[in-house]
Parts: structure tokens; C-alpha cells; sequence
């Protein structure tokens, strides 16, 4: 059975990814399972310099699902090239980081800086909804989304350039065009719906950033539904994230168009999550006498 | 021996009106916790609840692991159902818990409310030298005051109506234990877990008196073992980790 | 304890409504509840000329949520008022009805009908995700949006009118500007998240219409930030929707600013949620010594 | 009177593998149900799964309600843990049932499956010239067989692969019947529930023999009571609610 996909000039061994911030830097989950395992590792965003994120509280629960407002909490560009990309060298598993700036020279310098460093991917987080003067600006404005994506295409040679969308718009397909037209590689989809809750006893926001950014299975449908869009809209590979909790919800998102999927909030209430998706969707393609994963992808049936 | 294991539920007996005493056995080889380190438990097998909640665990006996916990949410109004036999997934033990008092130390145990279970298992390994405090706001809120008798230590168990033990709290037991050995003050070190307005007075206290210890803090949680970011505290040092660096935490780094 | 609150020159005796599709035309709940205790009833879309919606099958359930594509099947406007209106005339609560047409002019000949039959208020229904002809270009385009908004509102005289707002923008609080300066008396948030499901057995979609409008408790904590955010943009009252199931969550929307309360995926579950809703309310006021429901509207603290 | 009432789990039998037999005592005075009408059960207190569940009632007694239902998702997966005494929100009767056969007529009921709990609210009340038929895949899939022995008209049973009763399918068996008492074909009156393949092959088979009858169909339902227009399906007469006009349709109205 060939679970292999290719997203650009990347071949991962299967479509199982971790999703950005979920995962930490790939160490915390290694007692739980065999990161050699994992089609990809996609690390929690990195900055220029450290971030030290936002107040408490920065999660909360809510129906099938979780708020955070992290606020791109990390230790930056210099200790994560020190310290936590080595050790994430030693497995035969891709590693692609997630990056956030406030400019496009910020991004620039990023991505110049990791690809000299041969990091097999780079995600462009233009779309996290918890700081002002983050990303978010590119990730709602199409000019400036796609000024980004070609300054930082042109800026690297060959390290494949992920864009990850954001989900709050009524027109993905347009995003997702642009970030092909700009020269990224892929498009991964979606990050967090912008969202919020009250604590009614104390009438305060339950986050200290006050709204939070919503994950978890609750938010599947809608991701379902735009990697669905996205894919019919663009050529290149679409990595579908939201609510991914076991193989069936990622055989879902495979179906819909995506050629990979992440996992992001399941890893928190399951670390080996991402493990047991693989093998589902082996026991599944199993099942259903199919011998390539590519045979899945966008091999939704209409009427 | 993975942190994540599955885990039968050998009892979960009703302490209180609020309480439950919940006894797990690993159904896999399971690692030995430290006093002050805590569990993940799943509290249904549907997404809603999402999340794992966090417990720290009460009692480690040869087989099992026991817990104390309230009912607060819809998390603990789950657990409450828990059935003998039934199968649910852990994660722990996690977090860093209280480092032992060193020698010529008299510790100075505090339990407020269901912080009882995360400072019993402290309170277990200390021989001697040793005062804990257990209080509630009433009788019906005291939780393991029979196991607390069978300590090695000196045990005070108080509650604000008086209905059981002494009338009081346990910041006002404190201060009367610190005043009663004043000469070696210094040499005393608190430990305690509890309400937040408990832990601030007893943080005042101490910085008055200039006596260390350690809190064990605690703030929503996602995954319990260090990926999500979620459970920041604000330290001299910065934000740092409930789940992993904490629960514990020195008193004076502690940033309110 | 006075739960009255007052959307444009409607009186409500308490902020609980029905919305538009959970609530059939009233008659379906009568057998459960008084309908004379609601604060208003908002009924199921009206159209010019009956609809008769699309194949089946129409809903399917998500996780702690349900997707819907009804297509809009409604009986038409002649129907309603020979038929339904009058029933819900006998009743002591007020009569919103929502309308939606293919163009301005559909949307001013319901509204003058309406009006000349003396409805409560109007809801624009800008928003409806599931029929490609209907609303939904009014609702994600601002300039048309404005252009419907006045056009009808020139057209009526006193009759109440809300603009129901689609969620799927990165901008709520720009179409909430644009509802109030185009003449809107109040606006009412969210409507459905478009949104997909697939059954992995047999590679097809679990609607007939592909995709389909997400419901329910998995959805309001993005509405809950909806609502934040268009409240604080306007002037004009705010109505909340989009998974309320009991009285909490209906406080958590009118801390948020909301001025009423829409209830609609929660009567399937339990037909008696509305009032059971008012009940809780009531109680809670009790317990936090407030007498006027008034002072808990946008109340939300911070910091 | 409301259709909508909580009632008490009196008991959950499993029948066999896949179903079990579910009583449920109404705590406050309900309707009576006619046959082939249903009830939306709850299946769990979380908002996951979110929606009430579609049941046709399989018996009335005096005091309760029996339900036949066979595990299919996670909704009636919760069901199975259904304890005695839990109390659960229903709402029902709801439908509108099967008409009564006309003086004359030979009521012939087929319930393919599950679809037999639907079919046995009519059959206890036909009192003569009725023939039932019961049909699963095998043995341990058969449902209700010693209750259908008790009727009163005349019951057949099969499998597909033979393992109880007859071999064959609940078709073939129709036929038979259909072919036996051929002189008096338009009187017989078809009642069928049950795998849509099943619904079509009979509906092909009495259009051939230009028998009348009716079906009760399933459909996803979100309400249950008519609210939602979630349930419709295809009638010559436009879309029709199954939870409403339906679940039981004349068969040549029913658009495939
Ligand atoms: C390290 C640690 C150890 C703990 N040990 C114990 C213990 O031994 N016994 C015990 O009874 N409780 C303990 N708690 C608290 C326990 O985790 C919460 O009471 C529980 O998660 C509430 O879940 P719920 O779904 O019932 O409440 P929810 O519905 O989620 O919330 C109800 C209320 O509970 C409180 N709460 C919810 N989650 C947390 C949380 N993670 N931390 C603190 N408060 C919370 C909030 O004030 C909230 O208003 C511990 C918490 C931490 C972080
Ligand atoms: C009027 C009516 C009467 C019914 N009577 C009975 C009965 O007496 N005994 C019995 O066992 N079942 C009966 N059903 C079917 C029963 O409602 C479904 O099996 C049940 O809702 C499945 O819920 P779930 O959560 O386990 O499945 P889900 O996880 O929701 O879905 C699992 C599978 O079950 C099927 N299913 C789900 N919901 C429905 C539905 N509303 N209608 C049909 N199929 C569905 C689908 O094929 C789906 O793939 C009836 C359905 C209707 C509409
Ligand atoms: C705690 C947390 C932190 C996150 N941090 C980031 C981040 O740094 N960069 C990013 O692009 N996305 C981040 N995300 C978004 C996830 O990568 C993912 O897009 C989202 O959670 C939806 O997937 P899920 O439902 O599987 O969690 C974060 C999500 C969570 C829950
Ligand atoms: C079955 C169904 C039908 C609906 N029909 C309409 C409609 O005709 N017009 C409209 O404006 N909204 C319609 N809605 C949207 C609801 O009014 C409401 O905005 C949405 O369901 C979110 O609220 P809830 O989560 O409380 O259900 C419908 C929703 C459902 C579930
Ligand atoms: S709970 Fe996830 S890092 Fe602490
Ligand atoms: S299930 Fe709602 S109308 Fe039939």
C-alpha cells in the first residue's frame, strides 16, 4: 500500500502532518509516539525574535471545541535554529516551519534564514487571529497577501512555500488563487475562526485577549467545506486542517480535495493522535481495496 | 511505559455533597508520580467535553492511583458517572512537583479545599517535622480528614463556620504556627494548593515573615504536557508552563 | 423584574425570539409552549412565489453541531397570509417575518405587502447560503447590500426592519455600519456558516445540495464575537444567533451587547427551549439582584 | 398532555449483537401512540451528538413504551448504555401511522430488519387475514420472533442465508403469498418497513400486480415534529415531511 503524496517538490511518506502550535517543537510528543512516523512536522510559528504571548487565560473550552489566544507565544528565529531544529534533524520525518512577521521583510528574512538552513518547508502563518500587528493583516487583505507571497517566493530558491488561509472570508477560492498565482507551492486550510465567550458569572471575556481563535471539531464542516472550494479553485496541493480527530475526518478532508491534512487540536486530548490516523487510513484504503492514497484525493462523487 | 495509558475505574465514591474519591488501575505499565504531579483524564467519550481535565493526584498505592475531585463544571458532573469497571484514558504523571524540604526544615503543609489531594501526597512521605492544614468553608467540605489522622506529621484541620475542627482559616493556623516556633521562622517552608485568595494571603505572610515554600498554581489546560502554551502563569522569569515547569512554583517567583 | 427590551419601535416583553426556520410558522409549537410568553416570533423565510426547497437528504449532524439545506422551502407570501398569518395574529407576541427574493424589487414587494398587513417587522434575509440564486449576493457585498437596505427601507413606512448578516466576512463590523446607515432598525447575526459533510462509505456528499449551513452549539462562540464586535460599531439594537440553548448562553450574548436573543437549532432538540430560556433569565437576573434586564446589554468588563 | 415528557429507562435488553429491546415509562401522562407512529429519543446529555433520534414505538403496554433499535453511530452506540432508571427527554407520538386496513382486505406486513419494531405496532392490531413477514440477513439479525409467533395472522420468517426459517428474502416470500391467494390480489394491501432496497423491490412488485399498500420511509430528521422541513422526500404531491404527513406514504405516491 503506497500512502506517499507529494506537496511540491516534497515527498512525505504519508498525509499526516501536525499542525502549527499544536505540537510544539516536535520533542514534546516524542515519549508518545515515533516521530519518524509523521508525514511532516509543521512547528509552532516563529518570529524574528521571541514572543512572549499573551496573558492568562488563553484557552478555553467550548462545544466541541477549544479558544486560544496563545498570542504566537515563541522563542524565536536564533533559539530555534539552535536549539530545537537539531534535534528535529534526527528523524527521517519533514520539518516545516510555520512563520509570522509583522512585515514583508520580516518574512523575507525568516524564510532566507531557514532555507539556508535547509528546512524542508516554510508556512506562511498570515491568517493567526491573535495579535494586532501580526499576520492578520495579509491574511485578509488579497494585495498585500499576494505582494507577501512573491516577495518571499522570490527571496528563496527552492524550499517549498506553504500559504495557510484564512478561514474568515465568503471568498476562499480567491485567496487560494492568489497565493498560487504569487508562487506558493501549496495552500493549507484553516487556521482558527476568530470567536470568543463570556464568563457569565464575572461578565468578563473567559480569554485575556478577550476573543480567541476557535479549533477543534466543532470548526470541521466549515474547514471541510473551504478545502473543498480552495481545491476546485487552484492546481497546486491543498493541506486541509480543522478538527481532524481520526482517520475518517482525515479520509473526509482527503475526499473533499486535500492531497495532506494536519492535526492540530487532537493531539491534545490524544498525543498519539496523529499515529492512529495513519494507521486508520491504511486499515481504511485496506478495506476498500484502493492501493494508493492519490486514488482518494478529491474522489468526491456528485448526485 | 508511556504517560498515556488507559486505566480502569476501580471505585468512585462519593466523600461529600461535592466530592468524589476516584480510584484508577493502570491498565498498562504506568510510571510512579511524584508528590505535586498530576493526571489528564478523559471525562466522556464524546467531543463535548473536548478537552482532558487535570487532576493531581491524591494517593499512590501499590496498584492504583487515587484522585480527589469536586464537582465544578460539566467536565467533573461527567466524572461523577464513572462506573466501576468502565475504561478511560490518562495522561501523567505530569509537571514538575514540590521539591523535599531539606534537612532542619519544618514543613508547613496546606491543603485548602480539594488542594488537600495534591498536598496529601506530600504530606505522605514526610516523616516528621511536619504541620498540615486542611481547611473548608464547613464540615460537609472537608475532604480525607481521616487519612490525614494517620500522618506521621501534625495535622489541623479548620472550618470557616466552625462547624468541624477549629473556627478559622488556614492563613490564620498558619500564622499562629509561625508565631508559636518564631525562633526558627526561617526554617520553616510552606507548601500549598488551594483557592487563589488563599494562596495570595499566604503569600503575603510569607514575604512578611521571610519565609519561602512553594505553591502548587493551577489554569486551564489543553494538553497537560507542555505543547499548547495555554497554561501560562506570569513569573519573575516570564510565562512560564503550568503542566511543566509547575504546577509548583517557589512562592517569590510568582508573579500575581 | 422587567425583561422588556425595545428593538426600533418594538416593545418586546422579554428578549427572546424565535429564528427564522426553527420555529416553522409558529403553529408546530403550540402543543409545547405558550406562544403568548415569547418576546417575538421571527418566522421561516418568505418568498414571493412558494419554494419547494432541495432534494433530500437536507441535514446531517456535526460534531456539537447540524448542517442544513433546506433550499428555502417555504409556501410563498400569498399562502402565508391567508394561512398563517391570522393564526398568528390570536397570539399576544409580536410577528417578524423573514423574506428574501432574487432582486431589490422582490425584496420591496414582500416588504410593502407585509407592512400593508401590518407584521411586528421585516427581516432582510441578505444571508442564506443555500440556494445560489437567493440572498446571498446582497449578503457579501456591501454596495448592494446598502443598495436593498434602503431601497426597502424608502419603501415601508413604520414596520420594523432587521437585516439578518452573513458570518462568512473578515469584516462583520462593516456590514453592521453599512446596515444602520443604509436604514436598517436593528440587525440580527449569525446565520449559518456555510459548511460540508462527507459520508467516506460511499465518497458522497451528506447533502443533496453538497454543502449546507452549520447550526448550533459549535457555532456560537464565533457568533458570540460577531455580535461583540458589530455591537460596538453601532448604534442600532443587536440581535444575537447562532447556538443558544439555554439561558446562559443567552446572557452570554446580551453581555456581548446583544438586545434580544434568536433560538434556533435548540427548539429541535427541546421545543420548550424558548421558554425555558426566559424562565432561566429571569432567574438569573433574580440571582444578581438585577431588576431591569436592561443592564446586563453589552455589560461585558475588561481587563 | 405534551408530546414531549421525560420517561425512565425500565430496561435495555440486548437482543442480539446489533439491537436491543428498550422500555421507557413515561413520568408523565403521554399519548397514546397509533401504529407506525414514533418518538425522538434522547440519546445523551452532551451537545455531541446533538440531535433526538427517530424510533418507531415497537409495543405499547399500559405503562410503557418498547422500542427495537439497532446500533448504527454514535447516537445509538450511547443508547445501548442506556441504565435502568436513567430518565430521558422523548417527544412523541409523532407521524401519522399506518391506515387500518378496509373490511376485506388481506393485510400483508413486511418489516425488513428493524423495520419489523414499526410493523409489529400494526400487526398486534390486526386480528385476522393478516400475513406478517419478518426478514434479516441472518439468525442472529432476526428480531421479535417469539412476539411474532403470539399474533394472531399468519407469520413467515427467513434469512438470507437460511440459518432461521426460510431462505430468501422477504420479496420472495411476497410473491409467494401474492401468487397463492392470486384471485384476490387487489385485496391484499401491502404494509412494509424496512432497507430501502427492500421498500423498492416491493414497490416494483405491487406496481406489477397492482396492489396497493403503504410504506413508512426514514429519513434524517433534526425535529421530528415537523418544524425544520429536514425530512422531506419525494411524493408525486411535491416534497412531504416524513416526520409530519409521513413516515407511512402510499406507495405509488412515493417518488424513488
Ligand atoms: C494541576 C492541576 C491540578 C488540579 N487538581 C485538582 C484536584 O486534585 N481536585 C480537584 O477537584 N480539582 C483539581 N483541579 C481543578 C480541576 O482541573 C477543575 O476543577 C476541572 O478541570 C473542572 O472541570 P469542569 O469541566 O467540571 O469545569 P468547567 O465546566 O470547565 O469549568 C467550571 C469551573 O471550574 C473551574 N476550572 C475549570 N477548569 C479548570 C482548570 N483547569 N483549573 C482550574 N480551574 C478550572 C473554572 O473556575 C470554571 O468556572 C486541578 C487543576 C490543575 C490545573
Ligand atoms: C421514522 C423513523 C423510525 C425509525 N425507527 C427505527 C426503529 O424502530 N429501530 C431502529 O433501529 N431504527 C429506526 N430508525 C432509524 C434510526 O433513527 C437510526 O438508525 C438512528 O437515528 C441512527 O443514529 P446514530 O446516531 O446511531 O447513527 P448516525 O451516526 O447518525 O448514523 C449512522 C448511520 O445510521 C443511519 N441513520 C442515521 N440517522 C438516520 C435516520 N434518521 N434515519 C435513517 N437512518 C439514519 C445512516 O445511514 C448513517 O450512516 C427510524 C428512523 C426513522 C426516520
Ligand atoms: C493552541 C494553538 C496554537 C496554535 N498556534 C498556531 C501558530 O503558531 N501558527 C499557526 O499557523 N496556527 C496555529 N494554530 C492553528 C492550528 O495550526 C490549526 O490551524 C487550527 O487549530 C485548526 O486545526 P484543529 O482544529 O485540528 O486544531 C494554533 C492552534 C491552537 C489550538
Ligand atoms: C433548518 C434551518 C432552517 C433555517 N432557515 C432559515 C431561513 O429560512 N431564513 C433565515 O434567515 N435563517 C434560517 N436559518 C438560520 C437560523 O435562523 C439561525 O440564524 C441559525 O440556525 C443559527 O442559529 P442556531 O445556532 O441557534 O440555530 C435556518 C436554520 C436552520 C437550522
Ligand atoms: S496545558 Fe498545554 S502547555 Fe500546559
Ligand atoms: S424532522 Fe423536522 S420537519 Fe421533519
Amino acid at each position: 500500500m503506497d500512502l506517499t503524496v507529494h506537496i511540491g517538490n516534497l515527498k512525505l511518506k504519508n498525509p499526516v502532518m501536525t499542525a502549527s502550535g499544536t505540537f510544539g517543537y516536535g520533542e514534546e510528543y516524542s515519549e508518545f509516539i515515533n516521530l519518524n512516523r509523521l508525514g511532516a512536522i509543521v512547528v509552532k510559528g516563529i518570529s524574528l525574535e521571541p514572543m512572549e504571548g499573551n496573558p492568562p487565560p488563553r484557552i478555553c473550552e467550548t462545544p466541541c471545541g477549544m479558544l486560544n489566544a496563545i498570542g504566537l507565544q515563541n522563542i524565536g528565529l536564533k533559539r530555534f535554529l539552535g536549539e530545537k531544529l537539531p534535534y528535529l534533524r534526527k528523524f527521517n520525518t519533514k520539518v516545516i516551519v510555520n512563520i509570522l512577521g509583522n512585515t514583508i521583510r520580516d518574512y523575507i528574512r525568516l524564510a532566507q534564514a531557514l532555507e539556508d538552513e535547509r528546512v524542508d518547508g516554510i508556512e506562511l502563518n498570515v491568517s493567526c487571529p491573535n495579535v494586532k500587528k501580526g499576520g492578520i493583516i495579509f491574511g485578509t487583505d488579497k494585495k498585500m497577501l499576494g505582494r507577501l507571497i512573491s516577495g518571499v517566493r522570490k527571496s528563496i530558491k527552492k524550499t517549498l512555500l506553504i500559504t495557510k488561509l484564512f478561514p474568515n472570508t465568503s471568498n476562499i477560492h480567491e485567496f487560494a488563487k492568489i497565493a498560487e498565482d504569487s508562487g506558493s507551492d501549496a495552500i493549507s486550510l484553516i487556521n482558527t475562526i476568530p470567536a470568543m465567550a463570556i464568563d457569565i458569572e464575572i461578565w468578563r471575556p473567559k480569554l485575556a485577549n478577550i476573543t480567541g481563535g476557535l479549533s477543534g471539531p466543532a470548526i470541521r464542516p466549515v474547514a471541510v467545506r473551504m478545502v473543498w472550494e480552495a481545491s476546485r479553485a487552484v492546481k497546486i496541493p491543498v493541506i486541509g486542517i480543522g478538527g481532524t480527530m481520526n482517520s475518517d475526518d482525515a479520509i473526509e478532508f482527503m475526499l473533499a480535495g486535500a492531497t495532506a491534512i494536519q492535526v492540530g487540536t487532537a493531539n491534545f486530548l490524544n498525543p498519539k493522535s496523529t499515529v492512529e490516523i495513519i494507521d486508520g487510513i491504511e486499515k481504511y484504503l485496506k478495506k476498500k481495496g484502493i492501493n494508493n492514497i492519490v486514488d482518494i484525493i478529491g474522489a468526491l462523487c456528485y448526485a | 511505559m508511556s504517560r498515556y495509558f488507559r486505566a480502569k475505574v476501580v471505585s468512585n465514591l462519593p466523600l461529600n455533597k461535592k466530592s468524589n474519591l476516584l480510584t484508577l488501575r493502570p491498565l498498562e505499565r504506568a510510571k510512579n508520580p511524584e508528590p505535586g504531579q498530576f493526571y489528564m483524564i478523559e471525562v466522556g467519550n464524546s467531543y463535548d467535553p473536548l478537552l482532558k481535565r487535570p487532576f493531581s493526584y491524591f494517593r499512590k498505592t501499590s496498584e492504583d492511583i487515587q484522585f480527589l475531585y469536586a464537582v465544578r463544571g460539566k467536565g467533573t458532573l461527567l466524572m461523577k458517572d464513572f462506573m466501576e469497571g468502565e475504561i478511560i484514558n490518562i495522561i501523567g504523571p505530569l509537571g514538575t512537583g514540590y521539591p523535599k524540604p531539606s534537612r532542619g526544615y519544618i514543613a508547613v503543609l496546606i491543603g485548602g479545599g480539594t488542594g488537600i489531594a495534591s498536598i496529601f501526597s506530600l504530606a505522605e512521605r514526610l516523616t516528621k517535622n511536619a504541620y498540615i492544614l486542611h481547611g473548608a468553608k464547613c464540615r460537609e467540605e472537608l475532604l480525607a480528614v481521616n487519612e490525614l489522622k494517620s500522618l506521621k506529621g501534625e495535622s489541623f484541620i479548620c472550618t470557616d463556620d466552625g462547624s468541624f475542627g477549629e473556627k478559622g482559616t488556614t492563613v490564620e493556623i498558619l500564622e499562629e504556627i509561625l508565631t508559636q516556633n518564631s525562633r526558627l521562622k526561617t526554617q520553616n517552608l510552606i507548601y500549598a494548593c488551594g483557592p487563589r485568595a488563599m494562596l495570595e494571603a499566604v503569600s503575603k505572610l510569607a514575604a512578611d515573615k521571610g519565609i519561602k515554600g512553594y505553591f502548587s498554581l493551577v489554569e486551564y489546560m489543553a494538553c497537560g504536557f507542555g505543547a499548547c502554551l495555554g497554561c501560562a502563569v506570569k513569573t519573575v522569569h516570564g510565562y512560564k508552563r503550568v503542566c511543566k515547569e509547575g504546577p509548583v512554583f517557589p512562592i517569590e517567583e510568582i508573579v500575581w
